[in-house]
């Protein structure tokens, strides 16, 4: 193409401060992913036995199947440009309902996970209808879907945590293997490679991506903005209670609260994702280091055993660095 | 695969390797008790490392699966359900590797678990009972997701059974938990004004009981007595101050290393060994023996 | 997701079927809307059949934009029908526009910055999948073929914000013809055009018109209406002030049915006056490659040059060098005499050189803010340090000083800028950065979108401001407006390569020296 | 001017709709206030001895003040468009900072206070420099700044609560009265004010709305953007520390995790605020609003003594319902 003869062109011009700029512009483009890459030598270093075993990976992947569930889904709002935080209720929400149904009402597994993840749908249809009828700013209305949805929990379960008697086959989902790697594992990789087809090679993917990039452009060609962000909800409240059945699983009960915790961590891996490869636009392969490299971070926590203050400055120290190096990198190419 | 055998080999004298899983930073109960067992097994020369999974239980069954991984000689949980960790207890113990719970109950593959919860409400609610009368209001404000909590309400239930004291039951959530103690109270107050029945409140932990007394203050109400659990620095004082009529203290130290000493037991006897629930040393703490309990524990208020 | 729709009826008028026959008809009868107390649109009623190029005329805030919105389905008209071919249609969101066969290019920019061309020109594409799939190598193809017709090379793999803002206008353009239309409607398409792109334009609508298809055309450059279309529309007030046939409209005709009195033809400055006035702004070779590789003139006190050249040629990258929102890579500016080296915006608006950005969406309006307080940025900019005193009256007062001054059309200064039409926002943009009486000014496309009585206006506070001592330097791909010069300069691929004096800037004189190097005029 | 008659003329010929149409305007403009204000009225009807008093009412202003000052704080790099998730860990260590300073190092309160509102400027001017220098994204950043700040938290206090011995004089600082108002009253109605003048009074406020309405737009107007959002993520910090401190001296102690809770409700108070009489803009008595609106449910479900699972779904409603009643009639209006 033309374009790319353009850029040779002027890419060779400026011949004096051209290799410090290819070198920024590489740390722009690989610096998240470089950070990743340090973490993993370093602990490979401090920890050769333990850290760089394929137990180990498959310990880590394994551990990062569930976040990795809800920052995924989360991701869809957050690319039509909108944010969902009631998918730690949803996950706490769905945990509960699949548990109280297979304990209370005798239900099948998978029945009960079905209906599980219909919580999941309807929640993210509330979200969306409250968006894009009511018209209300997506943080607003979904922390009052959220608040509402801890409300229908209490109601379920009483606050109490739900276990189950007979939980062999359940806890199977998370702890069965084929060929020596857990399930959740072939979830993660599975459903990351749907949702990467549906964000990048579907038309809804791309209404979703031009709906975040310009509503106004994308609604003048023809794009159903409305339809197109109610849908991104939607998925995101089914990701969210896929996440909490398989939090149940794990856990083998299910707690009023058991998923809210992966509310900011969804958050800080999709942000963090954002700033992998490309610049500030989430998108599937970048959630998915994101949540890779928390995990990667918490599991050196646990082998390196830092001081519990360090295991704070280490995780924060990891957010803003990881992005700090490639935006830095970017403005400097940008500059130069 | 290896830590089954290391914890066979293990004796008294060895040098083990402990993974520690804490709750969260936030929660002072736990992190104390943690920290002095931290503390006296470097004492004995074990090797020890934790994690703060920050309350999540996802994270906390993702922290024992490191341990697992790094073959620990023991993992201690802090706090969480011991039956609400199934994958991360199953995979210590098929890896042959004993879990302890502060306050998390036992089930297979969790021998020991200090309790944290039945016993801590125990003197503090016969006194209250007693201070009572028997008769009168109160305002109970407790927190169902947390187990402790439960474990604590349970004991609240079963002595109340025999009494004539009408209960208000209000659940607090957690963060907010000082001021929606101080709401609460400022409305049950506001209903249940100076008069002939006794009037208590009582907290499943120091942090609303506390709100309630910041409300007892608001108001310039000092006809009520106010319980609570866990002996904070916050509700000494207010004891001592004589806002608060009792609070409940488990010193961590003792606890702890009531919690290292049976670390070689547990070890010795695996996965497999006989369950059971340690006890801890309950102090109930009123303006009567405060002064005496500051002196034995002169650290509460440090 | 649509699925494919081979054979559809609406692919009968498709531009590239050869020999359309039945030319098609579209009628908007009667057509009104308010906004407010406001009519922007009073019962209009505009017909245009296929084969045919219509323009639309009338003042800045006429109802033109509002007009083509109703129709694109993006407004509803309160009263009023549109029938197509004799059906009515109902028209009630932009994808009904569509399918009816209908094509835009609106008057602003309206694309996704971070997709790239192809991606933008993709969204507005009919049968994009297949299996709800995006149908790449279809859209690729179709893509060139659109290009190929445009005779211009739109970049396909570069994400829109960092083109040019021609090139992102080529884009929307390209996105216009990626749809197979029964009418095309083009609100301004050639405001930031030079000649040389618009040439290209006129190329593609005489295609289109020749294969069947109606263009419904509506510009401020009366002369290429003039050239272009076959009739034209004059609204004045939201309501038709006059429908004629082109040939029997000239310039001043068409101006006075515009404006409702005569505008005089721009006269050419006479350069001669301020020549022995002191040098204020004073640049030397001043570098930022690639864009610009040495820029060297002279800017004189009460002094208004021009800036030609082509797309591309670097104007817009000197002019922000000039007030520091990028850094140069070499060279030297002198200002009053003192080197003069903004490390930003904020340095350069203190020593009262200012810039007029070239996309106003983009990089000159808060949008969604009031008239005043856009009219206020600016000053806040200028303001002696952040805890300055905001006096809101006083802010008012000025905001409405402003509004009279410069005839922005609106019913109070508390409306949204949002609100006003597109040359009227324009307006708003100029009046925020003449309210810190700058001593330099750079005005990169000043008059975009402005109507042919309100360029005078501006023109006539631009003469206003040199005259009280103000040194103004304009970008403008307009050559004909650079007649308010007193010299004009011409950039080639990032270096100044002529000068010219106010009375030989023609537009034909310029042109050619943007294609060739000609030795600087004496 | 012509303009106004001609208007005057139109909006008498339409006459049909416009009865609907100023209805609709109206609720628009002042629904979320006539949400409050409905909450009030049927509170008053359902518990007239004890919620419509003067006791009452200085008792939900006293429960406002600490929410509002870290609210209010938001507000700032809100408007900017700018998101700053630490307030709530810098609140907690803070108070942490202020309670350990006056014990350990016994020095006296204002000192300790004004340390401890150090802390916040300083976690504010980090938050700043990591979002403008190194280029972060405000959500990662702040993100990761605040678990940072958890860390030094833990440092200091090890997770246990510091308590004060001698607490008399720090606890009037909450309980203290003039004229039967607590002080903390004054002290947020006195905030107020100056933040008002602040945002609305001065150059500085002006640049922060132009920054939060188009960054590109007040660079090119020679507003110093970066700086602007710099000060704004300050005064954010600031007014966190603020809140932790008022709250130690609630209790005369300070929690580990005080001021976690206060993270949400600000948000909350803040989104909820900028549907109050605008459209979608932070604004100083918007955040207020929202703050006593949420302290007046939370103390109606203190008084009626609804069941627990009620209280999160009047909790949620009255948040996406204030919202959207205003929301949907702006929509109305702008339609008719
Ligand atoms: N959304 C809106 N709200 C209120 N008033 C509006 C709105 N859109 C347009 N108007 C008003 O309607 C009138 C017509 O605007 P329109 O954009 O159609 O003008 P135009 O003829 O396209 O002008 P220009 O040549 O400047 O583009 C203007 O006075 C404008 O202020
Ligand atoms: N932000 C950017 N990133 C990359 N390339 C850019 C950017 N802005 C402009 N360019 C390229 O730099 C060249 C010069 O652009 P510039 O805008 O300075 O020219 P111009 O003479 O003002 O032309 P125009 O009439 O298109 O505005 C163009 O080829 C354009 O594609
Ligand atoms: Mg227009
Ligand atoms: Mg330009």
């Amino acid at each position: 193409m033309t374009v790319i003869v353009e850029d040779s062109i002027k890419e060779a011009s400026a011949s004096s401060s051209s290799t410090a700029r290819v070198v920024w512009r590489l740390i722009g483009q690989y610096g998240t992913i470089a950070m990743l890459g340090l973490l993993i030598v370093t602990m490979t270093a401090l920890e050769p036995s333990v850290f760089a075993t394929s137990d180990n990976l498959v310990n880590v992947l394994n551990q990062s199947a569930i976040p990795a569930m809800i920052a995924l889904g989360l991701t869809f709002p957050l690319v039509t440009g909108d944010f969902d935080l009631s998918i730690g209720n949803t996950a706490s929400l769905s945990g509960v309902v699949a548990c109280t149904l297979m304990r209370d009402v005798d239900m099948s597994i998978w029945m009960a996970i079905s209906a599980a993840i219909m919580v999941g749908l309807v929640i993210g249809l509330v979200n969306g209808v409250v968006v894009t009828v009511l018209n209300v700013n997506s943080l607003v209305a979904t922390l009052g879907v959220g608040t509402m949805a801890i409300g229908v929990n209490y109601k379920i379960a009483g606050g109490q945590p739900v276990g189950l008697s007979d939980s062999e086959s359940f806890l199977e989902i998370s702890l069965g293997t084929l060929l020596g790697i857990p399930y959740p594992v072939y979830i993660m990789i599975g459903f990351t490679a749907v949702l990467w087809l549906l964000l990048n090679r579907t038309v809804l993917g791309q209404s979703m991506q031009a709906v975040g990039g310009n509503p106004v452009a994308a609604r003048l060609s023809g794009v159903r903005v409305e339809r197109v962000r109610l849908v991104s909800f939607v998925i995101c409240g089914a990701f969210a209670a896929l996440t909490g059945v398989l939090l149940a699983s794990r856990t083998g009960s299910a707690a009023v609260s058991g998923g809210d915790g992966y509310l900011l961590s969804a958050f800080a891996a999709a942000f963090f994702g954002s700033a992998v490869l490309r610049d500030g636009q989430f998108h599937i392969i970048g959630t998915l280091v994101g949540v890779i490299t928390v995990a990667i971070g918490f599991n050196a926590i646990a082998l390196t055993g830092m001081a519990t203050y360090w295991q704070y400055l280490f995780q924060g120290l990891l957010l803003v660095l990881g992005v700090g190096v490639g935006s830095l990198a970017r403005r400097r190419t940008a500059a130069t | 695969g290896g830590g089954a055998e290391t914890g066979a080999k293990a004796s008294a004298g060895d040098s083990y390797s402990i993974g520690v899983v804490r709750f969260a930073s936030s929660d002072p109960g736990s992190e104390g008790i943690v920290q002095s067992y931290l503390a006296a097994a470097k004492e004995r020369g074990w090797e020890t490392s934790s994690v703060d999974p920050q309350g999540a239980a996802g994270q906390a069954v993702g922290a024992i699966s490191n341990f697992v991984q790094k073959q620990v000689d023991l993992i201690v949980v802090a706090v969480f359900p011991s039956d609400a960790l199934a994958a991360g207890i199953k995979a210590a113990k098929s890896a042959g590797i004993p879990v302890v719970s502060i306050g998390g109950g036992t089930t297979d593959g969790v021998p020991v678990s200090l309790d944290f919860g039945r016993s801590n409400a125990k003197p503090l609610t016969e006194q209250m009972v007693k201070d009572t009368g028997g008769k009168g209001d109160l305002l109970v404000l407790g927190f169902t997701p947390g187990l402790p909590c439960v474990g604590r309400e349970e004991e609240l239930k079963a002595q109340l059974k025999e009494t004539d004291i009408k209960v208000t039951r209000k659940e607090v959530p957690i963060p907010g938990q000082v001021e929606a103690g101080t709401e609460f109270a400022q409305a049950w107050l506001a209903s249940h004004p100076k008069g002939s029945r006794p009037l208590a409140i009582w907290g499943c932990f120091d942090d609303p009981a506390i709100g309630a007394v910041s409300a007892l203050r608001q108001t310039g109400r000092d006809d009520v007595l106010v319980y609570g659990i866990n002996g904070t620095p916050a509700a000494v004082k207010a004891v001592k101050g004589g806002d608060m009529r009792a609070t409940a203290y488990v010193d961590p130290a003792t606890e702890g290393k009531r919690l290292a000493d049976v670390t070689p037991d547990v070890i010795a006897a695996g996965t497999d060994a006989k369950e059971r629930t340690l006890l801890p040393d309950v102090h109930a703490v009123t303006p009567a023996n405060v002064d005496d309990f500051l002196k034995k524990f002169p650290g509460v208020l440090r | 997701m649509t699925p494919a729709r081979e054979g559809s009826p609406l692919m009968s008028g498709t531009c590239s079927s050869e020999g359309a026959v039945t030319a098609s008809r579209l009628e908007m009868t009667d057509i009104s809307k308010r906004f407010g107390g406001l009519r922007a649109v009073d019962r209009v009623t505009i017909s245009l059949r296929g084969g045919e190029v219509l323009a639309l005329c009338g003042a800045n805030g006429a109802g033109k934009s509002t007009l083509v919105r109703i129709l694109a389905g993006v407004e509803h008209a309160d009263s009023g029908q549109i029938a197509l071919d004799g059906v009515p249609v109902v028209i009630d969101r932009p994808e009904t526009a569509a399918h009816h066969g209908l094509s835009f290019v609106h008057q602003e920019l309206n694309l996704v910055p971070k997709f790239t061309g192809l991606q933008n020109m993709a969204m507005g594409a009919d049968r994009q999948s297949r299996l709800g799939l995006v149908a790449t190598k279809r859209l690729r193809r179709l893509a060139s073929e659109v290009q190929e017709r445009l005779g211009y090379r739109i970049p396909l793999d570069v994400p829109v914000d960092r083109l040019s803002v021609s090139d992102r206008w080529m884009v929307s353009l390209g996105r216009c013809l990626m749809r197979s239309a029964k009418f095309v409607v083009l609100d301004e398409p050639t405001a930031s055009f030079t000649d040389d792109e618009a040439e290209k334009l006129y190329k593609v609508i005489k295609e289109l018109t020749d294969s069947g298809v109606g263009v419904l055309y509506i510009s401020h450059r009366l002369e290429e209406v003039l050239e272009i279309s076959d009739r034209v529309t004059v609204l004045r007030n939201g309501s038709v002030a006059g429908s004629y046939e082109t040939a029997e409209l000239t310039v001043s005709s068409l101006t006075k049915a515009i404006v409702g009195h005569e505008v005089e033809a721009l006269a050419h400055r006479r350069g001669d006056a301020s020549t022995g006035a002191p040098i204020r702004l004073s640049v030397r070779d001043l570098r930022r490659p690639p864009n610009v590789v040495g820029a060297s003139f002279d800017l004189r006190r009460g002094e208004i040059v021009g800036v030609a050249g082509l797309v591309g040629s670097g104007r817009t990258e000197l002019a922000r060098l000039l007030i520091g929102a990028d850094q140069a890579a070499g060279g030297e500016i002198i200002l009053d005499g003192k080197p003069y080296a903004p490390r930003g915006p904020h340095d350069a608006i203190r020593a009262g050189v200012v810039l007029v950005p070239e996309e106003r969406r983009s990089q000159a309006l808060l949008l969604s803010e009031s008239i005043e307080r856009n009219l206020a940025v600016a000053s806040h900019g200028s303001a002696r340090h952040l805890m300055c005193r905001f006096r809101p009256r006083r802010s008012h007062r000025a905001a409405v000083d402003i509004v009279d001054e410069l005839g922005i059309k609106t019913d109070g200064v508390t409306r949204p800028v949002l609100s006003l039409s597109g040359g009227n926002q324009q307006k708003v943009v100029v009046g925020n950065y003449l309210r810190t009486r700058p001593s330099v000014l750079v005005l990169d496309e000043p008059t975009v979108g402005v109507d042919v009585g309100s360029r005078e206006e501006i023109y006539g506070i631009i003469t206003g401001l040199a005259g009280a001592g103000a040194s103004i330097l304009v970008i403008s791909s307009d050559f004909d407006e650079l007649a308010v010069c007193d010299r004009v300069l011409v950039m080639r691929h990032g270096a100044i390569v002529a000068e010219v004096p106010s009375h030989r800037a023609t537009k034909g004189h310029l042109t050619r020296l943007c294609f060739e190097a000609e030795q600087p005029a004496a």
